[in-house]
């Protein structure tokens, strides 16, 4: 498997560092090699916060993304900054609030309603980060949903397994039906 | 028709706006505050001077529309010092963290108060080291939660009050950012104060102190100030055992003594063209 | 300044909705609404107190002489 | 400790490397990028018996640690740039007082207040020189989060073995990043405390043995009443104006750190290389991603990475300068080691550089295209 | 026979001395009065550690028997607290002078004081920077002279025990080398006190301040001590006029508190092996 | 001040060489053996209604300093070794804002605190290298009681042109000798006013005009409200995280000290020398003596002498090291400017070091006894 | 330890001659002489109060157990 | 004149620096080179203190003094300290209570009762140091009588110029009284 990269984006309280941390876990359990790092500053107090993460069966010298294949927006002033200049193979996932305000580089682009899948469905917002996963699940086909709900339950605190498991559903739900909407 | 008060249009950078501070952080609220006093006092805001250190509450300075100083951690202090000493005309405010002003800057807050110089010192005080992600602060109560107190703080906080009063400042007052109209008298007595002030200003920080410790959100924190500070004046006439879990807050010095900076000029008028 | 032409602002670009003007305005006029901001959602009880402009942390919230085109 | 792979932060695995090695000791003062080496050593110390305390400071961060292991304890304390110039003057008097200790600096970008979030190179020349006086010092750069972890041992061994503070310099992409790692199991690394005086002679501080160069360490508190000091002093630890014993004295503080188990390097296909890079730290990672891309397409380039920093690598890098054709010294700032391996190379090959200090990383495209012009303007 | 008092063969270094100390400096007074309490508390010297900053009075760590550390100016206390924590069944004891706790190291004391660890403070007041040859310290009086104060000292003096008490030392004394006996009293009592206890120890430094402000040599100074120095119980009995020009000594704080190394041992004790 | 010989201390020198530059503010700390010039400062400073006072501890003294220039004031703070350490975060501070300042070194005996009242060149690398990040510093070693006072001079007029600190770098022996001085006349020497704002464009703090490299300077109170911070900031001096910005200010810094009129050097017979010392401060006094010596008994030897000791007059060491045949770097530390020497030679020449770090000063017998033997193994 | 048993010990070599033993000894037992150091002048007249001992800074004048020779 | 080298040393008290800087001054005075410096050190408080004194009609380089001409001691430890190794040439004057315990190197001694001329002939014995210009003075002929006394009263307070005169005086005296009694 060759590097893969992913860039995940969102305000402060969205978790995605987390889901970025779960992503790597996730690969290096299954064997792989992983790096999971994420921009830090000051605008990080309710600015756009982002994580990434490189994936490969190679060692992983280069520790930055630089041209990801894979990149995930929960927030506006995140898409504002990150879903541009992509290369053009690169996927792009938006939760559906998000109105693109610059060409992204590419058009495979995912709108999904992740928050309120988060919020109404699960009946959390901040488990939209375990929604993503679910949906990186489904777009990547990476590991398996088994081996990604082992990842999420090492991870979330005891009692929340149900949800977190349910979430992970409701990701690759939300993909599924995206591809059967598109066909 | 701006889509800012006048108040903010007049002494904020609005171009700066918004400001990094996370959702419902009282550095906001106090920094407007301060703004306010300054408005009351009618200063001249070329002769005003902002000196702030390292941390979420010094960043106050680049929102403010005066001359204004971000220094180092723990600083501001004495970099205010010299600023006073060389233009003594000048209105020198140090805006400070609890971290900033009472942990690595200890030093240089003691002296202060022990020189009498004529700075006015806000202290921005949410018990926590906000910038860097919620370590305990020396205001932190002990056995509350930090990133480095995960099994509650071992130490025992600061009463800044105290702590300052032993040190010699000439004025000194708690407001909080619940109790805004009061901090902003507060502020602008200690502005207008001729010596060395102190408000300590009770802020608050939702995103590493509040829900850590279950105290909750930034309304959380705002009931929590507007439950637990107590005027002054109410707090003594309380019994010993209502007291518990209550703060006062109000003025607790205000006195008069020879001011650093007048008492150097009259030296100066005296010797100097000696040599 | 009399209460009478004081204005009821709210910024809602600035709002970062952290709920503080919503828990202390004496009247329940403003509520924070799907976007996770503000929004004034009652301003005829609005007593024109002046509690929510100080309290607010990003100065989205405030009175102002004028009259207001609602 | 589990022997599985683990994800883990680079500043995480400095902390299990200081408890591998002995740590009981921390103390500290928060600062970014540095923090979670704090935050982890509050969290863990407890549990193993150990202290974790967090000063009013950077200097009381130090001077507490000096203080433990004086007392006898394994001690570290961790900081970033503005903290590590702060806590200069006590690191020059564990020096010269000769009292083991681990200093971890998570470089970002600099001067001042800088860019405390993003990552730098740029405290490489202050730390052999951030102090007063004629200091000596070791420091380690790791890479990786893995090596994070063994070179935080390394540098608590050490620390004990010279009887001398150890700086980690690492930055903030390694300190932050998250990586894959194995834990060694308990013994499976060496780990060296620090020799007590003998039994059978009087405990002389700082004496040393016939052919021995360190001092034995007699922890306060154990019976042997001596004096320590930062001034200049005699074997018995009093100040001493003697310029006979100061120059021992000194001396011997220096040479000590030509102990051969020091410098610690690797060396990537430099044996016939043309062009090398010689970078350490997170900038070597991509250092090596070029590099073997380079290799793949045919190009006989090489990189060099000192591990140890200080004392640098100074044999090895005469040698390589000796014979290849240029090197480059990649780092993330305006040109420090740089300036060692120019003055190492003594004229022999070209050196030249290739950094900056705005926070950001150089990229390996950077480096392949370097070494291409290179090869093509041959 | 030794030529030696037994006190003086017991504790001190006798092949250091004699000491650097100027002829009359109150120093070697009060490192006496010092070694006189703890033979009276009779205590293991292989437990006691002494811990200095730098200055005339910090020389005094290299004359005593116990275990010294010499450190850098300023800097004592958080190296003392370094040890305390890693060995809580040692004695503690800074000996520090008035620039090395109040000035350099102001911070390092009120910290300590805050937590209330269980160290003992002992300093050496002599209201000057001896070892660098006369410049004023935080404990210079206003107009005094320095060297630094050639027109009279323009800042105002610490009170120390005012700071210290502010800062939540739980032990507080004053004593002075004149008033030895009472001093060594307040010595023991702060050495076996649990929790961070300071003992402000009046010296004098005829050297650079008797003779600069025509206070004397060192007999001049004692004197002074002598006459300036009033029991706290009689200063308390003085009126206000009669206080004038006088200072009082004695105990100022005395209270329990949660020890640092105590409150640590057991939240140790509770998450040990945790993980 | 009268033009007649004076019998003067250095350090009273550099206090009357700061007053003529115009100096109206010093904040400083006392410590040995700079304590003099604290003390006359104190004494002189309110006579031409400037500014004395003693802070806390060195971090204030130069805090205070920055602060007084900031409200446009010439300002001095003086230390020695452990507390220009303690500077040396400030220092950085003041790099990265752009105020002008001088901060005298007096050097003594280190690392630690060493030997206080003897002296050494042990600082000099870290004048250089103190702060962390890429900063960037000027310095200047006086030999002489009268260079002394006319690098102070100097030293404040290129603080306020370039608006950056700049470091006297002087030792004790410097320091505390008296010798003959004339002082010049008020006027006879320039002195540099910082400039201030263009009255005909709005102010940006940190913009330069075009062909300009150094921002103009508006003290805080005159009008231009404006921000300064530590941070990397934009030309308003507002904190900026971009990385272009970034590159661009910190180059600016670096590049700006590349002003031709910083270099100063005495070259002493390098003509046509075989043999050079390069040597400076108080050492360099031993190595005039020893080369006029050796020049009477007809050896071909120079002394090349650094008077801006940072930046290094490069182009004039590589230009002495293509054609000499050996070069002999004499500092009183045990080998640092001779680590900046041997990279400049390049190889060129060989670079000798003499030097100890003990307090005992390099004698003239040595210089010569070292000349000889190269000429003796020729 | 009655104070019968003691005996007044001066060890001129440490003493310093700075005079605070003179000045505060209730009896005038002691007294600076030519070489600026201090004697015992007057050992008939010591009461053995100690006073000298706790202040002299140099360690020079102490009461020992003992018999003098004198 | 070639470079001449002086070596002072005393107690903290005495005044030698003092010594030293006059000398010096008066040397510039005469349009002269002169350097003078003092050995610092914790042992001044109490120990012995040495200034030394470089005079010279040429530049002076090396800034210290290695093999002083003229070595002057007004105390026992000071003597004990500097008066060994001396050269020569050198001239030793010694305060008349001063009893060498080593060679000193050169047979050029003069024992004079600085000391005591100074507390009981001048009345004031921190005048001993102004008696020991008279002793150079008339030793050295480096430069006139009036030359000190103009660079003495140069540098003592008001109102002391009679008695400074005096010990001046008195210490030419002294010589003059110890040749003659050699001789
Ligand atoms: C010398 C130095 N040490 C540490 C830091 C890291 N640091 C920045 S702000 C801060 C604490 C801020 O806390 P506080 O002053 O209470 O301000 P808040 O963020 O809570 O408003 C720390 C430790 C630094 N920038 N510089
Ligand atoms: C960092 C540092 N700054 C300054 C000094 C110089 N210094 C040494 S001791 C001292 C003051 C000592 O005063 P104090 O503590 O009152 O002791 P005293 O000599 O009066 O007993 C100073 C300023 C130093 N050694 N280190
Ligand atoms: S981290 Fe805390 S103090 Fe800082 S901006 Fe956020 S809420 Fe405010
Ligand atoms: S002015 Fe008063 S009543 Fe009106 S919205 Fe604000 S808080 Fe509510
Ligand atoms: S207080 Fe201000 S920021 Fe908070 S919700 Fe109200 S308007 Fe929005
Ligand atoms: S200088 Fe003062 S404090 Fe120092 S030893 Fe002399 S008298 Fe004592
Ligand atoms: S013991 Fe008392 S009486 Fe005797 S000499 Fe000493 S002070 Fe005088
Ligand atoms: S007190 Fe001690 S040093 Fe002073 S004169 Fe008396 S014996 Fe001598
Ligand atoms: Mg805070
Ligand atoms: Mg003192």
């Amino acid at each position: 498997m060759k590097r893969l990269e992913f860039s995940f984006s969102g305000t402060g309280g969205q978790g995605v560092i987390l889901l970025g941390v779960i992503m790597a876990e996730t690969a290096i359990n299954e064997g792989l090699n992983a790096l999971q790092s994420q921009c830090y500053g000051p605008e990080a107090r309710g600015g756009a916060s982002r994580c990434e993460v490189i994936i490969s069966d190679e060692e992983i010298y280069f520790p930055k993304v630089q041209n990801p294949n894979y990149v995930l927006c929960l927030s506006q002033a995140a898409a504002n900054k990150y879903a541009v200049n992509l290369k053009e193979e690169a996927v792009l996932i938006l939760d559906d609030r998000i109105e693109l305000n610059a060409e992204p580089g590419t058009s495979n682009i995912y709108y999904l309603p992740i928050l309120d899948t988060a919020r109404n469905e699960i009946g959390k917002e901040i488990t939209a980060n375990i929604v993503s996963l679910g949906i990186l699940q489904e777009i990547t086909k990476l590991f398996s949903k088994e081996a990604m709900i082992t990842s999420v339950l090492h991870r979330v605190p005891k009692g929340t397994e149900a949800i977190n498991t349910a979430a992970i559903e409701a990701g690759v739900q939300l993909v599924k039906q995206w591809h059967e909407k598109k066909s | 028709m701006s889509d800012r008060s006048q108040l903010v249009d007049k002494y904020f950078r609005v171009d700066n706006l918004p400001h990094i501070w996370c959702p419902g952080c009282s550095h906001g609220i106090v920094t407007r505050a301060l703004t306010k006093a300054i408005d009351e006092l009618d200063l001249d805001p070329d002769k005003i001077v902002i000196v702030s250190g390292i941390g979420c509450s010094s960043r106050a300075a680049g929102y403010l529309n005066f001359n204004t100083l971000h220094t180092t951690h723990g600083r501001a202090i004495a970099y205010a010092t010299g600023i006073k000493l060389a233009n003594p005309e000048l209105h020198v405010i140090v805006i400070t963290g609890d971290g900033d002003a009472s942990a690595i800057g200890g030093n240089h807050l003691i002296h202060a108060c022990r020189r009498n110089i004529d700075l006015t010192v806000m202290i921005f005080n949410n018990n926590i080291y906000g910038m860097t992600g919620g370590q305990y602060s020396p205001t932190t109560p002990h056995t509350a939660l930090g990133t480095t107190a995960p099994y509650g703080n071992i130490d025992r906080p600061f009463d800044l009050v105290r702590l300052v009063e032993g040190a010699g400042a000439t004025y000194i007052a708690r407001g909080t950012a619940y109790h805004t109209l009061q901090l902003t008298g507060y502020m602008k007595k200690a502005i207008a104060h001729k010596g060395l002030s102190v408000v300590e200003a009770i802020s608050s920080c939702p995103t590493y102190y509040g829900r850590k410790n279950r105290i909750g959100d930034a309304v959380g924190m705002m009931q929590w100030m507007k439950d637990t500070f107590v005027e002054k004046r109410a707090y003594d006439r309380l019994d010993e055992e209502k007291r518990i879990g209550k703060v006062p807050f109000g003025e607790f010095v205000n006195i008069q003594a020879p001011e650093y900076t007048a008492v150097l000029a009259e030296i100066t008028k005296r010797v100097e063209g000696r040599l | 300044m009399s209460k009478e032409n004081l204005v009821l602002r709210l910024n809602r670009v600035s709002c970062k909705g952290c709920g503080i003007c919503v828990a202390f305005c004496p009247t329940k006029v403003l509520k924070i609404v799907e976007d996770n901001k503000c929004k004034i959602i009652d301003l005829e009880k609005c007593i024109k107190c002046g509690q929510c402009e100080l309290r607010c942390p990003d100065y989205a919230i405030y009175l102002e002489e004028g009259t207001d085109g609602k | 400790m589990e022997n599985k792979a683990l994800l883990m932060q680079g500043n995480e695995a400095c902390v299990r490397g200081a408890l591998y090695a002995g740590m009981k000791f921390y103390s500290g003062y928060p600062i970014t990028p540095s923090t979670e080496i704090a935050e982890l050593s509050a969290e863990y110390l407890p549990t193993v018996g150990g202290t974790f305390i967090q000063m009013e400071d950077e200097i009381a961060g130090i001077a507490a640690a000096i203080g433990a292991s004086i007392a006898g304890k394994k001690s570290m304390t961790a900081t970033s740039g503005p903290g590590f110039t702060l806590k200069q003057e006590n690191l020059g008097y564990a020096v010269m007082a000769e009292i083991p200790l681990v200093i971890v600096d998570v470089q970002r970008g600099g001067p001042s207040t800088g860019l405390p979030t993003q990552s730098a190179q740029g405290d490489v020349m202050q730390a052999k020189w951030g102090t007063h006086g004629d200091s000596a010092i070791i420091a380690l750069s790791p890479n990786s989060v893995t090596e994070t972890f063994y070179l935080t041992v390394r540098a608590f061994n050490l620390a004990e073995k010279y009887r001398t503070p150890v700086i980690l310099l690492t930055d903030e992409v390694i300190g932050h990043a998250r990586e894959k790692i194995f834990l060694p199991e308990a013994g499976e690394i060496e780990t060296f405390d620090r020799l007590g005086p003998l039994e059978d002679r009087p405990y002389i501080p700082y004496g040393v043995e016939e052919g021995d160069i360190v001092p034995r360490f007699a922890p306060f508190g154990t019976g042997h009443r001596y004096n320590i000091t930062g001034l200049f002093h005699n074997e018995q630890g009093f100040p001493s104006n003697s310029q006979e014993n100061a120059q021992i004295m000194l001396q011997r503080i220096h040479d000590k750190l030509n102990g051969e188990d020091i410098i610690d390097f690797e060396s990537l296909y430099c044996d016939d290389a043309e062009y090398v890079f010689l970078s350490y730290g997170s900038t070597s990672r991509s250092a090596i991603a070029a590099v073997n891309q380079l290799r793949k397409e045919g190009y006989k380039v090489g990189l060099f990475r000192p591990i140890t920093i200080w004392p640098s690598p100074e044999k090895q890098i005469k040698e390589l300068a000796s014979r290849v054709g240029e090197i480059c010294v990649a780092e993330m700032n305006l040109g420090q080691y740089f300036l060692e391996v120019q003055r190492l190379a003594c004229g022999d090959t070209k050196v030249s550089h290739m950094g900056r200090a705005n926070g950001d990383i150089l990229v390996p495209e950077e480096f392949v295209a370097r070494a291409k012009e290179y090869f093509n303007e041959r």
